[in-house]
């Protein structure tokens, strides 16, 4: 087979201008080289900031921001991209590789229909017909399991949950049929049965049509159904490269082996308690100008201290419930009771208390946050306006809360561009955290960590929970993290809960079909899972 | 008694035809064909190319006879015959006649009348006409009632203009073919006119262009064959462009600075005094009219005029005596306030900084004001206790001192209420002696020259470009345009 | 120490000595500003070093008392119109509901009143001085200022980081000045640099008018108007003070394109 | 969603209509402010105070003013403006032509500038403090610096004086062919352009520059897209709205501000008509320009906010 991608010592920097001070230079990767055939997939795994993203980006011979290729070679096809002019780039990227972008949230043009974005290389690079295009990105989407295949391409980016449009810019990618798919964190907003759709789908398109992939993650158990070799990376090192067998099983470095074993974060289910602190009582809610229920008739308690989980397939209206409780979207039937007193359905009419103590996570941390304010900025707002925290006393305090999310000082100065995927999500924690409130809502809060980092994140929010009694809503599609962190748990689909109890009684059979569906979903760490599910699956609907 | 020659014809042979286009400022989209509402130059000159006045007063200040064949005054001067020509035809088809001309009398000396020309017709007491002769009688005897029915307002129209004063419709060599006001107005020659001597093209038009440069342009470029009110800045050097002449003519027209003299601190006349030496008259003509005019003697007459006195002394820039005029009248010392704007006259603003500066010299503590040009004319002049403006004179001494100095003028913009003055003023209309006349008209410049409150610094020469094409240019002091006749008097080599 | 580019450093330069030249005016200035000299229009010599214009006065010291009003004037009405359009605009948006849309149509409808019309009565009811001058030149400008802040801050309100400043029960405040103002500023300071060159412009139509600017001061407008009768016949009068009008708005520009780039870049600058 | 769409439009055409009369009252007390009246300044220094007093009352000068503006405001409504009181002429008459002129002049100018001003913003945006985005910026910048009727004595005297390529004076009349109106706008067209150009061209290149740097910027250029492409479609669409706005108050000057360049040129248009008898007090014909005018102001304004909104989804479906 013959070599598609070959890295060799690539050295990248970036330039730092902090608003106050010298710029002055970092290297981010320090020499990193690999291999990639035709159809094969080499998955890049390892901590949060290690330089994942930005040694796929170089696969496009492209440097995010003020981040720059300072060394090194990268061949595509057996020419060095980096010597390039940027013509010869331009036709390579968009059509030899493409790119799947880790935050599609940001990624996507806001003023511009989905289709017309999917379609868009193909057009451009002149490789098939308008109409040809949106065949082949309607088959994309129905094999993504995007709801609507046929009409979803007429939305806008805002219009689609979360985890929709992730799966929207692998459609993106794949459409114009590259020779190189780089896909950073593909998966990460998905919940464990859409997860497989999509992972199936980039299979299929491996096998149909010999594409190679490099798949940037820090799922364990998906980048070993996905991928030939791993490579793991940290602090922008090579810490070990090798077949997906021996890394999974065999893992050489220490490193390795502290993300391979299983997450250590545990607590167990308390009891229902005091009377709870969040109570939503059959509550509806649909976006203006649609024409149909996104919640519908939702009831779920949570009680001071303890933790509610909402897992349920990706668009099923988990971020909807949690802007219907914030008071973003206005329900239109229902009651929410928050310690004890009823919510305003807007925002404008809560009181400053009401709003300190019930904050929000966003689940695209990057546009939550103001790009033209630094993360000292960010995190020390909420204590100065909440507190009246200033100068040293709210910079100490900062620090603080950089620490618990495991970032050094040097970030405070920086702008959220500057920072990785979850880098950013980590900010947004501390920017709730901050607050002190009595409850957060965690809209998929841990989905862009490493095991490692998020690992340290669930220790660091049940810390809390213990003594300062949060409570938290916690969205997410990880099984296993709401095995470690909840004490109630709720199953959406379509907008209903459809399953709703303790944990041990929600993770317990007898199942109803779709939690079922949901459990036998989640990944092992074992190769070849995938194919036994999909098998699996196939068989019985062929039985039904 | 018969009064002035009928001026002769041009001597050069005129040749016929061709399309004439006049470059003409001064018109606004408001401008109507009514002769009773003309203010401005292009109105002006729309209306000597339709329309015809009795008589016209010739370049040499004698008298045209157009409409009026013959004119005899009674010996007192109070009853005026004037015969009308018989054979004119109006645009229309229909032949003038003696009783239109009586009614556009009548039209303009109405009580309800809203003609410029309302304040020269005060002074008839009745109108008549028998067969083809037009009597006027006056209340009290004017030698001067020719020239003032020479006034270019009163053009005859059919039945006076009473059906529909704007329709355009009068005697004149050219008819109107085209009226879009502010913008152009179009001519063709009336085959019927009965004066082959005038009207040589057989079309014209009058094309709007409001500013300097664009109207120098158009002449330049060759789109337009005559252009008026040259800027005097540029005129020689726009005078070097080729196929190009500017044509200057000493007029009545005076630039001038204008005190109530019943208001303080103007009432004093040594201040007044003051301020008259501190003019740098030489210098004002030298650079706000580059030398295009000819200094001012504080009265509004010049030699323009007949009967001019030429022996009032011309009044000197002298700072000392301004300086003794100024302390003798024991000003306070705060800041005489001088109204200006550009609207009053082209370069008001710049002789007022010359005044400023030469008044500043003598310690007279003249400021400027600037006023805005929207309302100058309504809100500024003749209300504000000092202000410039613009006087385009009138045709004969008398109507230029009773429109503005005598105790009851309607335009009294200095103040002045002299009974000597007055009495003058009277003794003069009834004199038909020219020499006594003189005399008195002498006696009432020496007058206002000491006493009044005008400040008159220069006169202005009407300064017009003409392409070389163009033959049969004369100097007409009357106004600009050869008193408008350009279209009607000239024609193409 | 901040690198500044060499365009923004001429820009700067340029710019500053205009400052400079106005705020010294008396000092440097050969010649008073009302004082005559010389003869008509005399050709720039070492006495008069850009010669005199329609009435023979030196003309380099009206250009730099000119350049005192005419900078000082723009530059207090452009801040005017600047800071109150803006702040207006973006309240506006944020505060959202009938307020916004209020807020929004009386400007339309000041707008839609030709300026003229407006400028004359304004000039008929006020007392005709330099502080009328700016209010009047800086209120007409608001409306135009306004609509454009608008414009630009309603697309950032529908942010998300907005709607999360929002939910932690932000003040209108600190959401118009440091969640929307900072995403808006580069087509505000674009526009920035274009109001102040409309503004040098419009003091001279308004001293024309009669309003504000007094004789024998002038402004650099002014002078041009004085003097353009010799243009087209190559007299530098009126070209000087045109031409310093553009010197002066191309070195603005120059320096609001260096702000522009350090405030386009979401890393800070570089 | 075309539901929305023509919800919102229809809602901010009857608003729009409501402005236009709140703009009439306005208009109504504006000219009835004004000092100076239509009698004195028709008749000017010839006049008599008689004279004055009988004009006056032809006029109609004397009933009082909310009669006079309710006769006035139905009349109107009918499409009657009723006659100057200077010339007596019939103002929707004579309007009509002027405003014909006016509205080819600023149609022939918007056709010109206003896609070459955004090529060139977009081209400034492309080469990015590179020579040609200096050379866009300082040429458009010294040409909107330079007043406008001394850029237009330039272009008239080297176009027609010196090169005698087109005539100086852009006078039209009734029977001309459309060439030869063409002809004649050809100058003040250029100049118009070059005083609206950098406005419109600087605000595109803001605009678009503030967007530039977004991660679906990003994506496009991970598309391998040309810069242009890039540009124009990707950014462009993000950064309209502040240029439309700046395009419509460019327009909205075209129709109503250029009284400098149609004096210069000798176009009858409607600046010189409102100017001419602002400065006459003929409120009839003032009052009717000023009605077209605001009438202009809000028809472009309301494009404008119509045209933000369509283009931002997120303010056409809100969250
Ligand atoms: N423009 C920039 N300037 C400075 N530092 C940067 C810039 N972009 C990224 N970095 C830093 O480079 C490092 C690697 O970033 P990268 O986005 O490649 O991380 P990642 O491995 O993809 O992490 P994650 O899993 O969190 O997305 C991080 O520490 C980040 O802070
Ligand atoms: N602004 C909007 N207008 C119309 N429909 C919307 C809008 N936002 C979301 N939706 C739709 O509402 C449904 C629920 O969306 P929501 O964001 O709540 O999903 P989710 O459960 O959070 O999914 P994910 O796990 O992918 O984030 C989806 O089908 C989505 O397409
Ligand atoms: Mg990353
Ligand atoms: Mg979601």
């Amino acid at each position: 087979m013959s070599e598609l991608l070959r890295v060799r010592d690539l050295k990248i920097g970036a330039h730092v201008i902090p608003p106050d001070g010298d710029p002055f230079d970092i290297e981010i990767v320090h020499g990193v080289s690999f291999d990639l055939k035709k159809g094969q997939v080499l998955g890049l795994i390892g901590e949060s900031g290690a330089g994942k993203s930005t040694i796929g980006l170089s696969a496009l011979a492209y440097g995010r921001g003020g981040v720059e290729i300072t060394g090194g070679e990268v061949f595509i096809n057996g020419s060095d991209i980096l010597k390039d002019s940027l013509g010869n780039l331009r036709k390579l990227r968009g059509h030899v590789v493409t790119y799947v972008s880790q935050s599609a949230a940001a990624s996507f043009n806001p003023a511009k229909k989905l289709m017309n974005q999917v379609t868009e290389s193909c057009i451009q690079h002149n490789l098939c017909s308008q109409s040809e295009a949106e065949e082949r990105a309607v088959t994309l989407f129905r094999k993504l399991g995007l709801p609507e295949p046929e009409t979803i391409g007429d939305r806008y980016p805002h219009q689609v949950s979360g985890g929709q449009l992730q799966r929207v810019m692998t459609a993106m990618a794949l459409c114009p049929q590259p020779d190189l798919v780089v896909f950073d964190e593909p998966t990460t907003a998905l919940d464990v049965t859409t997860q497989i759709d999509v992972l199936a789908a980039i299979k299929e398109a491996i096998r149909d049509t010999g594409v190679g992939a490099l798949y940037i993650t820090h799922d364990l158990a998906v980048v070993a159904q996905v991928s030939d070799q791993i490579m793991v990376l940290q602090n922008g090192n090579t810490v070990e490269y090798g077949d997906t067998e021996q890394i999974i099983n065999r893992p050489a470095e220490a490193y390795t082996q502290a993300l391979v074993s299983i997450r250590s974060a545990e607590h167990a289910e308390k009891l229902p308690t005091d009377a709870p602190v969040l109570k939503v009582d059959g509550i509806s809610a649909r976006y203006p100008g649609t024409k149909f229920d996104v919640l519908n008739d939702v009831s779920l308690e949570l009680r001071p201290g303890q933790t509610l989980a909402i897992v349920g397939e990706s668009g099923s209206g988990k971020s909807t419930l949690a802007r219907t409780i914030t008071g973003l979207l206005p329900q239109r039937s229902g009651e929410i009771t928050f310690d004890g007193r009823g919510l305003t359905q807007t925002l404008a009419e809560r009181s400053k208390e009401d709003l300190r103590e019930l904050q929000m996570i966003y689940q695209m941390a990057d546009v939550a946050m103001n790009p033209r304010q630094t993360i000292a900025m960010i995190i020390g707002r909420p204590l100065e306006f909440y507190f009246g925290l200033r100068g040293s006393e709210r910079d100490k305090r900062v620090r603080e809360l950089m620490d618990e999310i495991e970032l050094g000082p040097e970030f405070l100065s920086r702008y959220p561009a500057e920072l990785s995927g979850g880098q950013k999500q980590r900010v947004c924690i501390a920017r709730a955290l901050a607050a002190k409130p009595k409850l957060i809502i965690c809209d998929e809060v841990t989905s862009a960590l490493d095991p490692l980092v998020a690992d340290g994140i669930l220790k660091l929010l049940l810390n809390l929970q213990k003594i300062e009694g949060v409570s938290y809503l916690f969205i997410t599609h990880d099984l296993a993290t709401v095995k470690s962190i909840a004490d109630t748990i709720a199953v959406m689909h379509r907008g209903k809960v459809v399953r709703y109890g303790p944990k041990s009684q929600v993770l317990s059979p007898p199942f109803d079909d779709y939690t079922d569906l949901l459990l036998s979903s989640v990944p092992e760490m074992k190769s070849g899972w995938l194919e036994d599910v999909i098998a699996h699956r196939k068989m019985e609907s062929a039985g039904n | 008694a018969v009064l002035g020659q009928v001026h002769p014809v041009q001597a050069a042979e005129p040749v016929k035809g061709g399309h004439f286009v006049l470059g003409l400022k001064g018109g606004e989209s408001t401008n109507s064909l009514d002769p009773a509402l003309s203010a401005s130059q292009v109105p002006f000159n729309v209306l000597r190319g339709w329309g015809e006045t009795l008589l016209n007063v010739a370049p040499d200040g004698g008298l045209e006879y157009r409409l009026a064949e013959s004119v005899e005054a009674t010996d007192d001067g109070q009853s005026w015959h004037f015969t009308i020509r018989s054979g004119v035809k109006f645009h229309n088809g229909e032949t003038m006649t003696a009783q239109d001309v009586l009614k556009t009398m009548e039209r303009h000396s109405n009580e309800d009348s809203k003609s410029g020309a309302l304040g020269i017709m005060r002074g008839i007491d009745s109108m008549s006409v028998e067969g083809n002769v037009f009597t006027v009688n006056l209340t009290t005897a004017s030698s001067d009632l020719p020239y003032l029915l020479a006034d270019y307002h009163l053009v005859i129209q059919p039945n006076g203009g009473m059906d529909d004063p704007a329709a355009g419709i009068g005697t004149g060599p050219y008819k109107i073919t085209e009226n879009e006001p502010g913008a152009r107005h179009g001519f063709e020659k009336f085959a019927d006119y009965w004066d082959d001597s005038r009207g040589h093209y057989d079309t014209y038009e009058i094309i709007v262009i409001n500013d300097d440069t664009a109207r120098a342009a158009a002449l330049q470029s060759g789109q337009v064959n005559a252009i008026n009110i040259v800027s005097p800045k540029t005129a020689k050097l726009f005078g070097r462009a080729p196929g190009i002449s500017i044509e200057t003519t000493s007029g009545r027209g005076h630039y001038v600075f204008v005190m109530h003299v019943d208001t303080p601190p103007f009432d004093n006349k040594d201040l007044r005094l003051a301020l008259k030496y501190s003019v740098n008259r030489e210098e004002m003509v030298e650079k706000v009219l580059n030398g295009y005019g000819a200094v001012g003697n504080d009265t509004p007459i010049n030699d323009a005029y007949p009967l001019f006195d030429e022996t009032i002394p011309q009044r000197q820039f002298d700072l000392d005596k301004a300086r003794e005029h100024y302390e003798a009248s024991g000003h306070d010392g705060s800041p005489i306030i001088l109204r200006v704007s550009d609207a009053a006259f082209a370069g008001a603003l710049d002789a007022a900084a010359l005044f400023q500066q030469s008044a500043q010299a003598a310690g007279i503590p003249l400021e400027i004001k600037r006023e805005p040009a929207d309302g100058y004319w309504s809100e500024v002049w003749n209300k504000q206790p000092f202000a410039a403006s613009y006087w385009g004179g009138r045709a004969v001494q008398d109507q230029m001192y009773t429109t503005a100095y005598l105790s009851t003028a309607d335009w009294n913009d200095t103040r002045f209420k002299n009974a000597d003055f007055d009495e003058l003023l009277l003794q003069a209309r009834a004199e038909l002696d020219e020499n006594k006349r003189k005399d008195v008209y002498g006696q009432m410049g020496r007058l206002l020259n000491e006493e009044g409150g005008l400040i008159n610094p220069m006169f202005n020469q009407f300064i017009d470009g003409v392409s070389a094409k163009v033959a049969g240019w004369e100097a007409n002091p009357n106004a600009e345009m050869m008193d408008g006749f350009i279209a009607s008097k000239t024609w193409f080599e | 120490m901040i690198r500044i580019p060499t365009s923004a450093l001429i820009g700067l330069v340029i710019t500053a000595a205009y400052f400079l030249a106005a705020l010294f005016a008396p000092l440097i200035a050969p010649f008073g500003v009302g004082e005559i000299v010389g003869d008509v229009w005399e050709p720039m010599s070492s006495k008069f070093l850009l010669g005199t214009d329609g009435i023979g006065r030196d003309l380099l010291s009206r250009m730099i008392y000119g350049g005192r009003t005419t900078i000082f004037v723009a530059l207090a009405a452009t801040i005017l119109s600047f800071t109150l359009g803006t702040i207006l605009a973006l309240t506006a948006v944020v505060v959202g509901g009938w307020v916004d849309m209020a807020l929004s149509r009386f400007i339309d409808l000041i707008m839609s009143i030709p300026t003229l019309i407006f400028a004359l009565v304004v000039l008929s009811v006020m007392p005709v001085t330099i502080l009328v001058l700016i209010l009047v030149m800086g209120l007409l400008d608001v409306t135009r200022v306004y609509r454009l802040a608008r414009a630009v801050a309603q697309d950032i309100n529908v942010m998300d980081y907005v709607e999360a400043a929002r939910l932690r029960g932000e003040g209108t405040p600190w959401i118009v000045f440091r969640e929307i103002l900072p995403n808006a500023l580069s087509p505000l300071v674009a526009e920035l640099g274009m109001r102040f060159i409309f503004m040098v412009l419009f003091v001279s139509t308004l001293s024309f008018l009669g309003l504000g600017i007094q004789p024998p001061d002038a402004d650099w407008g002014g002078i041009v108007k004085e003097n353009k009768e010799g243009i087209v016949y190559g007299i530098p009068a009126a070209l000087i003070p045109a031409f310093a009008i553009a010197t002066l708005a191309i070195s603005v520009n120059l320096v609001a394109d260096w702000v522009l780039s350090r405030t386009t870049s979401l890393k800070g600058g570089r | 969603m075309s539901f929305v769409v023509i919800k919102l439009v229809s809602q901010r055409i009857a608003l729009g209509l409501l402005l236009l009369l709140a703009a009439t009252v306005l208009i109504f007390i504006g000219t009835q402010i004004l000092p100076g009246d239509v009698a004195q300044s028709i008749l000017g220094q010839s006049a008599t105070p008689e004279a004055l007093a009988n004009l006056r009352r032809d006029l109609g000068l004397n009933e009082p003013a909310l009669n006079r503006y309710f006769s006035w405001l139905g009349n109107a409504l009918q499409g009657d403006l009723g006659t100057a009181l200077t010339n007596g002429k019939d103002i929707a008459e004579s309007i009509s032509g002027r405003l014909n002129n006016t509205l080819f002049l600023a149609a022939c100018a918007a056709v010109v500038s206003i896609p070459l001003a955004i090529f060139l913003g977009l081209l400034a945006v492309r080469y990015r403090n590179r020579w040609p985005d200096k050379m866009i910026s300082a040429i458009t910048l010294a040409t909107i610096s330079v007043p406008e009727f001394i850029l237009g004595y330039i272009v008239m005297y080297f176009v027609a004086v010196k090169l005698q390529w087109l005539p100086s004076v852009a006078i039209v009349r009734p029977d001309m062919s459309v060439f030869d109106r063409f002809e004649a706008v050809a100058m003040p067209v250029i100049v118009l352009t070059f005083v609206v150009l950098a406005h419109m061209m600087r605000m595109t290149r803001a605009a678009i520059l503030n967007v530039m740097e977004s991660a679906y910027i990003e994506t496009a250029e991970l598309k391998g897209l040309s810069a242009f492409r890039i540009i124009a479609s990707h950014a462009m669409p993000n950064a309209i709205s502040p240029i439309v706005n700046v395009v419509m108050l460019n327009l909205a000057y075209l129709v109503v501000g250029v009284v400098v360049v149609e004096v210069v040129f000798v176009y009858p248009g409607m600046g010189q008509y409102l100017v001419d008898h602002v400065s006459k007090r003929d409120v009839p014909v003032v009052q009717a320009t000023g009605l077209i005018f605001a009438a202009v102001y809000i028809l472009l304004n309301t494009t404008a906010d119509i045209i933000a909104i369509l283009a931002n989804p997120r303010l056409r479906h809100p969250k």
